[in-house]
C-alpha cells in the first residue's frame, strides 16, 4: 500500500459482540462495518473502552487480525493495563475505535507467500494469509510461540499449510522460525520469487530480514512500536530507517525489511 | 436573568478568537491528520487558533526510541523536539496551513539563547503567523544542558531577543520545573512577553515493568494529561494573579468542565494537548461542551469568566 | 538457578528492615487505626519502620478546610501541618509506639531553620526514635513563607542544625517543588544528612466543579497519589545516582510491582502514603506481593534489586 | 454513642445485591452482615468499587442508611465521578467496604424524637427512624429537597409521620425544614423534651442548631466533609468546633449541634 494514498480513517463507537480465549489471547469481535470494509492486511486501529474513564488514558494499537463484511476482529495479549482491558471486553461493551490505520502489506507479488509470525505477531496474518489466498496466491505460514498457551492461536489458520514451533516444544516443532525459514525462501527457476510478510518481536523480525536478505527475496516486516496518537501528531512512534526516523503510524506499521536499520 | 447564547469569543491580545481553545504546541498535526481522517479538518477545525510543534533553526531528529510511555492518568513523552527545522517549516507548512481559517501561533526553540532570536526574525516576514511561543524547555547547549527556561534570566535574555526581532503577539511558555514559575513569567514579562503559556510537562520518568530499565529511550521525559492538571492549575491562577499579561492555559485539559476551570483560574484561552490523542475529534466536541456548561450555569461570557477564582468569595 | 526464597530483608543505614516497605510520614496514624480497625496493628504490623505524621515545637492546628481534593489518579491536601507539638508526642505517643515490633523514624519540621535543632535535640534522649526524618517543606517564616527545602542553603543549614544535635540516623526529606533537587539533595548530604526521602508532594490545586473557587480552603496543596509516581521515580534515580547515601522512594507506590520499580529506580527503602487511603491494609499485602513478584522473576534479594535501573543495559 | 469505645471496623469486598433509583438518587445494597450486625444509626462507610482502577482513586464516605441482618443499604446522590461510579453499581458489581466508622448518633434519650434531613442528608435518617421506634420513642420526620426528584426520597420514610418541603414547590410544602421545626420542639411540662437529629446540608444544620438553641432542645447533627482515610489518619476532614478542630471521622461525623462552631 502506498504510504502517501490514505484510506480515510474515522472514529467509531463499536458494539462487542464476541470475547473468547484463544490459549492465553483473547479474540475480540466487533461491529465496525466501515472499517471492515476498508481495511487492509496489516493495517491497525486505535482502541480503547468507550467512555470517560481515564485509566487508560489513551487507546492502544491493535492490527486488525480479520474482517469480514460488518466486524472486525482483533487478537489481544495482555501484557499491561491497557491490553489488558480490551482482552476483558465482554460481548455489550463498547469500544472506541478508530482506523484504519497505517500502511498495510504490500500485496500486489505473484510469488509463493511466506508468513511468519511470532506470538501476537500472528494476529494481521489471518486477514493477511486469507486475502493473498483470494487472490490466488500459495500461502504458507512458520508461526513460532514461546509456549503451547501462545500457540494455541495456529487455530486461527486452519485453512493453511501452517510450520508451528515452540521454544519449550510444548507445541509443534521445538525451536525459532528462522530455522524451517530458509528451506521456504528457494527461487525456482522461471517462477515468481517467494516474498515474506512477517510480523513479531524485533529480534525474530532482524533474523528474518537477515535470511529473506541472504535467500535474494523480498520481506515486508510489521513493526510495533508505542502509540499515543495512530495518526502522526506525536512523533512518539518512530522507528530507525536508513537515514532518519519514520513514524510507524504513518509510514508503517509495515516497512520493507531492507529498510529498517537495527 | 436575560437568556441569551453565552459569548465564546475572546481576544487574546491581538488576536481574535471564536472561542478559547486552541491546541498545546506537538499533540496535533493537522497536515498529517487531515490526510489521515476522512473529517476535514481544514474546514471543521476545532481550534480557536492553531500552534505547530515547535522548530528550530537546524532539523532535528529527535530522541531514542521508545519515546513515549502511559503512566496513571498521564503520558510520558521524550520526542526531543523532532521537526524538519524553520526553513522547510516556512518553505513547505506555512504555505498550506494559510488555508485554515484561524490564526498560526508558531512555536519556536533552541539550544542556544540567540536561536530565539534569530527564529523570530525569520517569522516575522511571514505574514501567515500571527504569533510567535517561544518554548524555552528545549536543553541549553551554553550551560548544563538543562532547559534555559528554568532560569529566570535566561529565559528573559531569549524573550528580550525575539522582542527585537519581531513585532508579533510574542509568547513565552513557562516550564514548571522550577522553583518559582512566577519569578519566571515576571522575567519573561519584565523582557518583553506579550502573554504566558503555562505550562509545559512536568519531569518524570518511568521503568518498564519487566525489565525494570527506564523505558524511554531518552531516560527520562515530560508528563502530561489529566494527571498534571492541578500542577497546571496552580500555576495558571499563581502567573495570572500576579501578572497583568493574559494567559493560555494548558496541562492535563480533557473536558468541557476542565476549560471552565482553567478559565475560572485566570486563563484567556485554553490549550488541548494530550487528549486530542486519546480522540482527534475531542476537541471539536469541547466548545460545543462549553457552550452547554454555561448555559446551564447562567455564565453569559467567556471574558466574564476568566480569573473568577481569584475574585475574593 | 538456584531457588532459594527472595531475601527481603535489608538495611538502611543502622535501621534493619524485615523488608523494604515503610510508610509516608502523614498518612498512617497507627494509634488510631489500631483503635478502629480489628486488625491488630502492634502484632500484624504492615511496615518495616513506623514513621509518624511530623510534628513541631509548638502545636499547630493546621489549615482551614476543606483540605483534601481527590483529582485523576491523585490526591490534593492541604493538612497544615496540623500535630499536637513535639512535647505532647514524647509525652503522650511515643510510650505506646515503643510496643511497636518495628523502628521509629521521627518526622520533624518548623518554621525557622533553628526548629529542627531543637526538634533533633529533644528526640535525641528519646530511646524509642531510631531516626528522625526533616520534613523541609514546611512554609518559612523567617524568608518568603516558601519551604525552606526549596532552597539549597537553607536546606543545608537546617540539616546542619539538626546534626549537631543528634547522632540518630538522619534523614531529609525532599521536596519535589524546586529547579534542581540534585542539588538540594547535595546541599542536605554535604550537611551531614545519612539518608534523603524523595519525595515530599507536588504542589497543584483544584477548583470546586460548580463554585469554581478554589476547593482547598488553604487555595493550594499537596498533590500524591499514582499521578505523581513518574516525578517520584524520576527524583529517586537521579538523587540515588548523584550521591552516595541511601534514598527512601516515595510517590504514587500502590501496587507491589511500584515497590519492585523504586527498589530499581535506586531506593533502599521504599514508603506506602496515599495508598493507605485507599485501603489501609495494603501494605500488608505488598510485602507479600514483592516476594511472590520477586520469585517469579528471579530476583534474589532486596539487596540486589537496588539501582537496577540505572546499570547500563 | 461514646467516641472513645469503637466498634471494630473491618475491610470487605461485599456483593451489589439490588440497585433501584430513588428520584435522582440511587438505593445499592450489598450483603455486608458483619458491618450489617454492627450498624449503629448514624455511622458510616467508606466505600468504593473493588478492583485496582485507579480512577477514582479513594473510596468515599456514604452514610449507612439502612441494615438488616446481612444487608447494608446507601442511598446515593451522583455529584462527581466518586459518587456517580458508585450510583452507577449493578446487581452483582463488588464493593470495597470499610466500616462501620464513626459516631452514630446517642439514642438513649427518652423524649419524642425530630427527625430532620436535607436533601441527601435524608439518608441515614432511615436506619435512625427505624430504632428510635424500635425502642418505643416517638419519631417524627421533617424532611426537605430542592424539588420533587430528591423529594421522592421521602418514600422511604413511608411507616413515620413525615413533613414534606420543597423549595420549588414541587412536592409536599414549599418552603424550609427551619418553618415547621420550631413547632415540634415545644417542651411539654412533666414530659422528656424532645430531641433533635439531623443530617443535611451545612446552611440547614446551622439553622437547626440555631432554632433547636433557640427551643433549649438538644440536637445531635450529622456533618461531611472531605475524607480520605476515614479512620483517623490523615487529618483530612476536621471540622471547627468550639476551641479546636476535630476529625469528622472518628470524633464525628455526628456531633452535638452545640459544640460546632460555623
Ligand atoms: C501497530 C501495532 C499493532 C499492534 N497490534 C497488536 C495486536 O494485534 N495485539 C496485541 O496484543 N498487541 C498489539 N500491539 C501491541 C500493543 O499495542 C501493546 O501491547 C499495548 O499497547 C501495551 O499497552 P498496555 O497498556 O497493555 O501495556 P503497558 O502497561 O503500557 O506496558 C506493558 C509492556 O508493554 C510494552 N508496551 C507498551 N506500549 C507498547 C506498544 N504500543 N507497543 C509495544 N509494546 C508496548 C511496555 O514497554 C511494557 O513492557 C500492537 C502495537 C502496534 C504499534
Ligand atoms: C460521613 C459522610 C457521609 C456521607 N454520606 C453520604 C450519603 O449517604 N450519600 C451521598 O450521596 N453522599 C454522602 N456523603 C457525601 C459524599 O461522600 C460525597 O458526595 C462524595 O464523596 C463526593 O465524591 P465525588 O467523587 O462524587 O465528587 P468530587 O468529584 O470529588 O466532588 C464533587 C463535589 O462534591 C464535593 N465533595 C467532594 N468530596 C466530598 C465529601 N467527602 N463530602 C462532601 N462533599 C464532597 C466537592 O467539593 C464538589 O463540589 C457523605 C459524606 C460524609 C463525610
Ligand atoms: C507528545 C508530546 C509532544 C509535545 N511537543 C511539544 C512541542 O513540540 N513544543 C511545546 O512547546 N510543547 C510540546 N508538548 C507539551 C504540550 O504542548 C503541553 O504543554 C503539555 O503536554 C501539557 O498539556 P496536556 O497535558 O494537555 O498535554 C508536547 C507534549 C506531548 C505530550
Ligand atoms: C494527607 C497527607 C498528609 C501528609 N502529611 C505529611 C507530613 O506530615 N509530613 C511529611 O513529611 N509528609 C507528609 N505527606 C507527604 C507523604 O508523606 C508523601 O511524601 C507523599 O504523599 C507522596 O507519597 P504518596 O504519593 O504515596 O502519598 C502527607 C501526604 C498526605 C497525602
Ligand atoms: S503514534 Fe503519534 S506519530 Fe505515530
Ligand atoms: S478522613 Fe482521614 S482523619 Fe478523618
Amino acid at each position: 500500500m502506498d504510504a502517501e494514498n490514505f484510506i480515510p480513517a474515522s472514529l467509531y463507537v463499536c458494539p462487542v459482540v464476541a470475547s473468547r480465549p484463544v490459549g492465553a489471547y483473547r479474540q475480540v469481535a466487533f461491529v465496525a462495518p466501515e472499517i471492515a470494509a476498508l481495511a487492509h492486511p496489516g493495517q491497525f486501529i486505535m482502541v480503547r473502552r468507550a467512555g470517560p474513564a481515564l485509566d487508560p488514558l489513551l487507546p492502544r494499537p491493535m492490527c486488525i487480525s480479520d474482517a469480514d463484511s460488518d466486524l472486525v476482529k482483533i487478537l489481544v495479549e495482555p501484557v499491561g493495563k491497557g491490553s489488558a482491558k480490551l482482552a476483558a471486553s465482554q460481548v455489550g461493551d463498547r469500544l472506541s475505535v478508530m482506523g484504519p490505520l497505517g500502511t498495510g502489506f504490500d500485496l500486489e507479488g505473484e510469488g509463493p507467500a511466506v508468513l511468519v509470525g511470532g506470538g501476537i505477531g500472528v494476529s494481521p496474518l489471518v486477514l493477511t494469509a486469507g486475502t493473498l489466498a483470494e487472490r490466488g496466491r500459495a500461502v504458507r505460514c512458520i508461526l513460532g510461540f514461546r509456549a503451547r498457551q501462545q500457540a494455541v492461536a495456529a487455530e486461527l489458520f486452519r485453512d493453511f499449510d501452517v510450520d508451528v514451533l515452540t521454544e519449550d516444544g510444548s507445541m509443534g516443532r521445538t525451536g525459532l522460525v528462522n530455522e524451517p525459514l530458509p528451506g521456504c525462501l528457494a527461487i525456482e527457476p522461471g517462477q515468481p520469487a517467494p516474498e515474506v510478510f512477517a510480523c513479531g518481536p524485533d529480534g525474530m523480525l532482524w533474523e528474518v530480514a537477515r535470511i529473506s536478505r541472504e535467500c535474494g527475496v523480498r520481506a515486508q516486516v510489521s513493526v510495533a512500536t508505542h502509540m499515543a496518537c495512530g495518526i502522526g501528531s506525536c512523533q512518539g512512534c518512530v522507528i530507525r530507517t536508513k537515514g532518519s526516523y519514520r513514524k510507524a503510524c504513518t509510514s508503517g506499521p509495515v516497512f520493507e525489511a531492507g529498510e529498517l536499520e537495527w | 436573568m436575560v437568556k441569551m447564547p453565552p459569548e465564546l469569543a475572546v481576544s487574546l491580545g491581538p488576536l481574535k478568537l471564536a472561542h478559547p481553545i486552541i491546541n498545546a504546541s506537538g499533540t496535533f498535526d493537522v497536515l498529517e491528520a487531515d490526510k489521515i481522517l476522512e473529517a476535514d479538518l481544514f474546514h471543521d477545525f476545532p481550534f480557536a487558533a492553531y500552534v505547530p510543534k515547535t522548530v528550530t533553526l537546524e532539523p532535528r531528529e529527535g530522541n531514542t526510541p521508545p519515546r513515549l510511555y502511559e503512566t496513571p492518568a498521564g503520558l510520558l513523552n521524550s520526542i526531543g523536539l523532532a521537526n524538519k527545522g524553520i526553513e522547510s517549516f516556512i518553505a513547505e507548512d506555512l504555505p498550506r496551513l494559510r488555508e485554515l481559517p484561524a490564526p498560526i501561533i508558531a512555536s519556536v526553540a533552541g539550544g542556544r539563547t540567540e536561536d530565539y532570536g534569530r527564529c523570530c526574525r525569520l517569522l516575522d516576514a511571514q505574514e501567515e503567523v500571527a504569533a510567535v511561543e517561544l518554548n524555552v524547555s528545549c536543553p541549553n547547549v551554553e550551560t548544563d544542558g538543562r532547559a534555559l527556561g528554568s532560569d529566570p534570566q535566561q529565559t528573559a535574555r531569549a524573550a528580550a531577543l525575539a522582542r527585537q526581532e519581531t513585532s508579533k503577539f510574542l509568547i513565552v511558555k513557562l516550564s514548571p520545573n522550577v522553583t518559582d514559575i512566577v519569578a519566571v513569567a515576571r522575567a519573561a514579562a519584565g523582557a518583553g512577553a506579550d502573554c504566558l503559556s503555562v505550562i509545559n510537562t512536568v519531569h518524570g520518568m518511568a521503568l518498564d515493568p519487566w525489565s525494570l530499565k527506564p523505558v524511554l529511550g531518552h531516560t527520562t521525559g515530560g508528563l502530561s494529561g489529566p494527571a498534571i492538571k492541578p500542577v497546571a492549575l496552580r500555576a495558571v491562577y499563581l502567573v495570572s494573579r500576579e501578572l497583568d499579561i493574559p494567559v493560555i492555559g494548558m496541562g492535563g485539559v480533557t473536558t468541557s468542565q476542565d476549560v471552565l476551570e482553567f478559565l475560572a483560574a485566570g486563563a484567556t484561552a485554553v490549550a488541548v494537548g494530550t487528549a486530542n490523542f486519546r480522540d482527534p475529534l475531542a476537541a471539536a466536541r469541547l466548545a460545543l461542551g462549553l457552550k452547554e456548561l454555561m448555559v446551564e450555569r447562567g455564565i453569559g461570557s467567556v471574558a466574564g469568566l476568566i480569573g473568577r477564582a481569584q475574585a475574593p468569595p
